[in-house]
């Protein structure tokens, strides 16, 4: 019984870590560059919600203050993860970049593909 | 291309309302959920938006490729140079405390002018990813 | 800018500052290390001309240095220094804390930054186009600007915003190399860093989870009661294995021949020679600044793993290096395995062990930046970079080659030269815990480096020049003076170690009482380890 | 809960599909929906960014870059055993770190008593914005804010290095003169 | 001057060499100029501190800090003493003979030659003049660095190959063996000091640890060429004969046997080894060496060959009289270092100046040579005649102390060595000097006179020198000794009592 109610009570990270495993899955198991990019985001989302939900108090509102109310959720976790977001757009803008220049180069988005290229250049050398 | 009448004028009546939106996103920031970050996404959604409905030539001439590479290092500028201002005045890197006399006006203020900051880098960055990919397509 | 004075001087001015005494220049020193970068970086991507853009960058990369040895100075003299970023003390705000550790690092990238610099302006008009000179620039310094603010912050979280800065100007200076497999290795390093930050993201939360807190000291103070929670001990774990991914801990490293093989010549110098080395320094401060050696007493099992793992991390990729055809991709090789050996020191959990890993960090840096900066020389005069090659190269391009032999040296550990200097105490540290096999490791590695390094002495020096080897461009004078700046400099800290060895002395004491204040003297939390006599 | 759970499935899409257009509109849903549940969260800020970030820019992106290659994934070629350990690997240790952690929604968990609570006690005092993300995300970690918009910056120089052909006279037009970007790549 | 000034001088006369002859390298004359010229300094500052320290004196001088505790210093003792003015003499005489050799072999990249020789001997100096481990180990690398191009100098296949051996082979050794050693001492001591008495005497090792201790310094200073670790020594060969005089007389295997007396005397102390045993089975080894290096040398027909594997020999009488571990026999031991180095190195002038006037490099080929090289075969005869150790030569001398020490030591085997070994000393040397003189030439016309063609005439005066020189040390014996006393001192009251009492209190530290 404990065991079920730690189970419920621990959901969002259960979620959580669904959501990782998922996205960390695509970025290793894919070769397609692209899809790796978006398992990579879903790994990235997912650990925003990791710091989403402890900060979450039951019962609180959003941390704009208002004379009102008494109890917020904690803003801290808000503010690294708006950081954490943006970092993680800009990581996929240049990742995006890449696979365009590396799909003109090579003329594939496949990343084993691509490597078996790269080998035969080197073995060329 | 008929078809596209529509498209065009509704996003020719959207497109005002969404620059707005912006504006209330950064100017209300302080009271509100958004800022400098989410105003200078919407800025760039809505020149995104011109450019597909309009062509990207058309973007272009709106929001020209200069213009957007300047100011994306002005936004960085502006909020560095406001910790350099503090500095100046005596105090950290960033503390708005000295910028007006009262320090908690300083604060709210300094915030302001960095969101500003922030919203000019993001556009600007933002606009520039997108044209850097929408012309790469081009021959 | 302008703007904020008029407005600041229109409701009183200077006369306005609040509260508390106002910062005079040696006290802002730690906020300009981060700014000037960052400043400097918007200022060379607004300025199209390249040569301003340089004019820029060269401002602040002769700056920096000063502000570092400034800010060792004045740790040296008076302690650790605290700056709280926005005038908010910590945990509150972020707080920028340097100690012996942090600012003998400062030093390091900044000096590495400054010869790379006055190195660059030939070798970049060499190798990327005109119009991409400014952007290149800005994307060095913001590369700069990134290690120094991971090197100097006191939060957690601001770590990782400055490793992603960085990270992606690291993408991005890689991703210029002219060879296409350029592209693919800065595509896989892109991949691999951004797991290794997501990870590190990922342990920073659970612990923020357990404290509430992202100041480093604070963090150590809060974690003090859990640290063995599983919680803590998952913290700990992601954080390792986040930057493992980073710096090219073995067998995580492969992301890192190739960017470094097929990188720009400027580029590769300075990430070879700080970037790796500013990760391990972020590891270094969790393990014993947050944590505590203690808590890896209580993982003493891991740590004798951690060390096995190092010792094969520094003989495998030797010998890897040894059958390399690419210069540039055998230097980079060693440089894995020289990571092997800095952790091996960071591992042993002793003084002689830490103060050689930390020194062999400074040492490792200014051996593998001449290297690869007489490499980028030889690719500028003759644009090779096959070993093969090289065959007669010390007679057409004695001076550049010349650097080689000596910085060369350094690597294998000669005595007289820096190299030496850490390996003497790596050993030592190992045979103070009666490690012999650690001994065994770390001289059999500097036994392959005498192959990897004299295959190509041999066939430079020894060989009749054919090719482009036979009739070099003649080279650029300021590239050969930064180059052999640095060639003397291995071989003045095999003989002079005040800084190579003496402040990391005094940093693996800081580190080794933690942020928690050396609850536990060093020589009782070695356990279950013997000690030497 | 709900959305959780089909935040789950849309996932399980994401690995099955193979016509990366599905997945990209796939992923887009999916950037709503995790908006949707950082709404439940309290994070407000955080999901109005998420909705403009993923949904948004990062759609038009992927599109774009979709456009420039292919939108059809090949099929694998090496079995997926060893993703499938790396990230089972990766679950066992969260599963086994975060058993540990303070329940959902308390009020008493350290983070919520640590420097959070700190911020809401007196930002309004110090700063007179109510918005107290805003307040800590401009002040009192204005300086990760100031890292932030320097990502933001570095990835648009690093993009434009890596994509913006070399530009003629038609500055406006920023028209391809025929010189590749960067000098690799066009062989 | 300050003896301080002179010990840096010492060191800084053959380093501005190396910075002066490349600045002279268009002008042969010149550069050749700035190499006797510093020889000749040097050898004037190393005689001034001879006489120094014969009157007692025990200069040092401290450089800095490098690591923890370990400084670069400096500082003279007896041992020391000796093996710098060996290598500064010898350079003199060595540079000599080079320039005849190398202008009459028209040998290219002649400035790097000098250059690398002068490092080499600045490098001898430091190890000489080391005051603790870790100077003398910079210094033996230094050594080995900067004697890799000279042997790799004819850059062909071959001597890029055995280049390579003599690199790595020496390279390993101290590396892998030597360093550890080392570390291991100053970790167990605390200090990595030469002390009079023996660094390790108060550390409390167990024998079986010092047995182990020292086979990792005798092994890893690969340069006292103790099988098995002697194979870079033949296969160096492969360079000019000037740089296989530098590696047998002057300077390399020099330093490797100097430095094993010195970790004997200095590190270990003959006290504690004497009541451990502990160095017992390398003197064994050494013992075996001698004898099997001899038998090799023995089949060689190739003459520097057979030079190199009596060289391996003779230096394994130095390693086995140290590991013996009696004061007298650590005297024979010092000795014989200088009386191998005038000896071997008249051989290899020898040897190089019959290939340089007659192009011979095999024993079966000198039928005869003695008629056409008079002088150089007599100079010949006599480093043959000093190797035995026949009187009125050197070689006599130091054989006689090694085998009364080991005698005094109960260790009468060595005495069976060294016979033996004169024995095949006289089988490999004696037919080459007999051939010469009294078998006729193949190529001769019964009857008719043989032309005298000499070797140039700098190559003569450097035969001739190092002949003379095997004359009077062996009459200049009583100064040697006076100078190597010291040494033991302490360590056993025989050779306390024979120290003349004004060089009693002649301590290192």
């Amino acid at each position: 019984m404990e065991l079920i109610s730690a189970i419920v009570e621990h959901y969002n990270y259960w979620a959580v870590i669904f959501l990782m495993v998922g996205g960390l899955y695509i970025v290793v198991a894919k070769s397609n560059m692209i899809k790796t990019l978006i398992g990579m985001a879903l790994f990235q989302t997912s650990v925003y919600l990791l710091y989403l939900s402890p900060g979450k108090v039951l019962g609180g509102t959003p941390p704009i203050l208002d004379k009102a109310i008494k109890t917020y959720s904690n803003p801290l976790p808000h503010v690294l993860i708006l950081t954490a977001i943006v970092v993680g757009v800009a990581t996929l803008a240049m990742g995006l970049a890449l696979i365009v220049r590396i799909n003109e180069a090579y003329g594939s988005i496949e990343e084993d593909e691509v490597i078996d290229l790269v080998d035969r250049e080197d073995a060329a050398e | 291309m008929r078809l596209d009448v529509i498209l065009r004028i509704a996003a020719k009546l959207m497109i005002p309302f969404i620059m707005l939106f912006a504006i209330y996103v950064q100017f209300h920031g302080h009271y509100s959920p958004g800022g400098g970050f989410q105003a200078g996404v919407i800025i760039a959604a809505a020149v995104i938006l011109y450019a597909i409905v309009f062509g990207i030539s058309a973007a272009l001439r709106v929001m020209p490729r200069a213009a957007v590479e300047f100011m994306v290092p002005l936004g960085v500028g502006i909020y560095a140079g406001t910790g350099i201002v503090s500095m100046l005045l005596g105090r950290p890197f960033l503390d708005y405390d000295p910028l007006l006399a009262d320090p908690v006006a300083g604060q709210y203020w300094g915030v302001f002018i960095v969101e500003v900051g922030v919203l000019v880098t993001v556009a600007g960055a933002m606009l520039a990813i997108f044209y850097a990919f929408a012309l790469r397509g081009r021959p | 800018m302008s703007l904020i004075q008029a407005i600041s001087a229109a409701a009183g001015g200077a006369a306005a500052v609040p509260a508390g005494p106002a910062l005079g220049l040696i006290e802002q020193l730690p906020g300009l290390q981060v700014a000037l970068p960052m400043l400097g970086a918007v200022l060379a991507a607004l300025l199209r001309p390249g040569w301003l853009a340089y004019a820029v960058m060269l401002v602040v990369a002769l700056l920096s240095p000063v502000i570092s040895f400034a800010i060792l100075h004045e740790v040296l003299a008076y302690g650790p220094i605290s700056y709280e970023m926005g005038g908010w003390e910590p945990p509150v705000g972020i707080e920028y804390r340097i100690d012996e550790a942090n600012a003998f690092l400062l030093v390091l990238v900044s000096i590495m930054m400054a010869m790379v610099t006055i190195y660059a302006p030939r070798a970049t008009a060499s190798e990327i186009p005109a119009r991409l000179h400014s952007w290149y620039y800005a994307m060095l310094l913001i590369c700069f600007c990134g290690l120094q603010g991971m090197a100097i912050t006191g939060d957690a979280f601001n770590i990782f915003v400055f490793m992603e800065i960085s990270s992606l100007a690291m993408y991005a200076l890689i991703a210029m190399g002219k060879d296409r497999r350029a592209l693919v290795a800065a595509y896989q390093y892109l991949v691999i860093g951004t797991i290794g930050a997501t990870f590190y993201v990922l342990g920073i939360g659970l612990a923020f989870a357990l404290t509430g807190t992202l100041n480093l000291v604070d963090l150590a103070v809060k974690l003090d009661p859990v640290q063995d929670s599983r919680g803590a001990l998952a913290a700990l774990a992601f954080i390792s294995v986040g930057i493992g991914l980073k710096l090219a801990l073995f067998p995580l490293h492969l992301w890192l021949p190739n960017a470094y093989a097929f990188a720009p010549s400027v580029a590769t110098a300075l990430i070879a020679s700080t970037a790796t080395k500013v990760a391990v320094y972020i590891l270094v401060r969790f393990v014993y600044s947050v944590y505590g050696v203690d808590i890896s007493e209580t993982m003493a099992y891991d740590t004798a793993f951690v060390l096995l793992l190092a010792s094969i991390a520094m003989i495998a990729p030797s010998l890897v290096a040894v059958f390399q055809s690419n210069v540039k991709r055998m230097l980079a090789y060693s440089s894995v395995a020289q990571i092997g050996y800095i952790m091996v020191g960071v591992a042993l959990l002793n003084e002689a062990g830490l103060t050689g890993g930390l020194s062999h960090l400074f040492n490792h840096a200014i051996i593998k930046g001449c290297l690869f900066l007489a490499v980028g020389c030889v690719v500028y005069s003759t644009g090779i970079t096959k070993i093969d090659q090289m065959a007669g190269l010390g007679r057409t391009m004695p001076l550049t080659m010349g650097a080689f032999v000596v910085a060369g040296l350094g690597l294998i550990g000669v005595p007289g030269t820096a190299g030496f200097v850490s390996k003497w105490y790596l050993i030592q540290g190992a045979a103070e815990v009666g490690y012999w096999w650690l001994v065994a490791a770390i001289v059999i590695a500097s036994l392959i480096a005498v192959f990897y390094v004299g295959r190509v002495v041999e066939l430079a020096w020894f060989r009749e020049a054919r090719g482009a080897a036979a009739s070099p461009r003649a080279p650029a004078p300021e590239m050969l003076a930064v180059t052999w700046a640095l060639a003397l400099a291995v071989l003045y800290f095999g003989f002079q170690t005040d800084i190579s060895a003496g402040v990391p002395a005094q940093a693996a004491e800081v580190l080794l009482n933690g942020y928690t204040g050396g609850a536990m003297p060093v020589a009782e939390t070695q356990g279950g380890v013997s000690l030497g006599e | 809960m709900v959305l959780l759970t089909l935040i789950a499935a849309i996932t399980v899409g994401i690995i099955r599909l193979k016509n990366l257009f599905a997945v990209v509109v796939l992923f887009s849903a999916y950037s709503f929906l995790m908006a949707s549940v950082m709404l439940v969260l309290d994070a407000v800020d955080v999901a109005l960014t998420e909705a403009a970030v993923g949904a948004g820019i990062s759609t038009v992106l992927l599109l774009g870059a979709l456009y420039l290659t292919k939108s059809e994934e090949a099929p694998a070629r090496f079995s997926s055993l060893v993703p499938l350990l790396v990230a089972g690997g990766t679950a066992v240790i969260l599963v086994w770190g975060t058993w540990g952690l303070p329940d959902f929604g308390s009020a008493t968990s350290p983070v919520n008593t640590g420097v959070g609570s700190e911020y809401i006690a007196r930002s309004y005092e110090e700063t007179h914005i109510p918005n107290v993300v805003t307040a800590v995300l401009a002040s009192y970690r204005g300086f990760d804010t100031l890292g932030e918009v320097t990502v933001v910056f570095t990835a648009a120089i690093g993009v434009m290095m890596l994509l913006n052909r070399g530009r003629g006279k038609g500055e406006t037009q920023g028209e391809a003169d025929g010189v590749g970007g960067g000098e690799n790549g066009e062989g | 001057m300050e003896s301080e000034t002179l010990l840096w001088m010492s060191l800084g006369i053959p380093a501005a060499a190396a910075f002066g002859i490349p600045l002279a390298g268009r002008w042969p004359n010149i550069r050749e100029g700035v190499t006797l010229v510093a020889a000749g300094a040097l050898f004037l500052t190393v005689m001034t501190l001879l006489l120094r320290v014969l009157d007692g004196e025990r200069p040092e001088a401290y450089g800095f800090e490098v690591v923890d505790g370990v400084a670069l210093a400096l500082a003279v003792e007896p041992l020391g003493m000796l093996f710098a003015s060996v290598a500064s003499t010898l350079w003199i005489v060595n540079s000599i003979y080079s320039i005849g050799y190398m202008r009459g072999n028209n040998e290219p990249r002649q400035t790097p030659f000098y250059i690398c020789f002068a490092v080499a001997i600045a490098a001898a100096i430091g190890v000489a003049f080391s005051a603790n481990l870790f100077t003398l180990f910079l210094f033996y690398e230094i050594l080995t660095v900067s004697t890799y191009p000279l042997v790799a100098h004819k850059a062909n296949e071959d001597a890029r190959t055995n280049a390579r051996v003599y690199l790595v082979l020496l390279m390993a050794t101290s590396m892998v063996l030597l360093l550890p050693a080392i570390i291991w001492t100053y970790v167990a001591a605390g200090s990595a000091d030469f002390i009079q008495g023996g660094l390790l005497a108060g550390a409390g090792l167990s024998a079986g640890m010092l047995t182990l201790l020292y086979a990792l310094y005798i092994f890893g200073i690969g340069k006292a060429a103790v099988m098995p670790v002697h194979f870079w020594l033949p296969a160096a060969m492969v360079a000019p004969t000037p740089v296989s005089a530098l590696l047998h007389a002057v300077a390399v295997v020099k330093a490797g046997v100097f430095c094993v007396i010195k970790v004997t005397v200095y590190v270990f102390g003959l006290d504690l080894l004497t009541e451990t045993g502990a160095s017992q089975p390398i003197a064994y080894v050494a013992g075996f060496t001698v004898i099997m290096a001899s038998l090799i040398a023995l089949m060689h027909d190739n003459l520097k060959k057979r030079l190199a594997f009596s060289t391996v020999s003779q230096l394994s009488y130095v390693v086995m009289a140290a590991a013996v571990a009696s004061p007298l026999a650590i005297l024979g031991a010092a000795m014989h270092i200088a009386a191998h180095a005038v000896s071997k190195i008249t051989l290899f002038f020898g040897a190089g100046c019959i290939y340089t006037a007659a192009h011979l490099t095999k024993v079966s080929e000198l039928d005869g040579i003695g008629r056409r090289m008079p002088v150089t075969m007599t100079a010949f005869l006599v480093g043959t005649l000093s190797i035995i150790g026949l009187p009125p030569l050197i070689g006599v001398w130091s054989k006689w102390w090694i085998g009364v020490g080991a005698v005094d030591s109960d260790n009468l085997w060595v005495v069976a060595v060294l016979m033996i070994s004169s024995l095949l000393n006289v089988a490999y040397l004696v037919p080459i000097a007999s051939r010469g003189f009294f078998m006729p030439p193949k190529d001769a016309k019964p009857g008719e006179p043989i032309a005298v063609a000499e070797a140039p005439l700098p190559c003569l005066i450097a035969i001739c020198v190092t002949a003379g020189l095997c004359v009077v040390l062996f009459f200049g014996v009583n100064e040697l000794e006076a100078l190597l006393l010291p040494i033991t001192e302490g360590a056993a009251p025989a050779a306390a009592a024979q120290a003349p009492a004004d060089l009693a209190q002649g301590a290192i530290q």
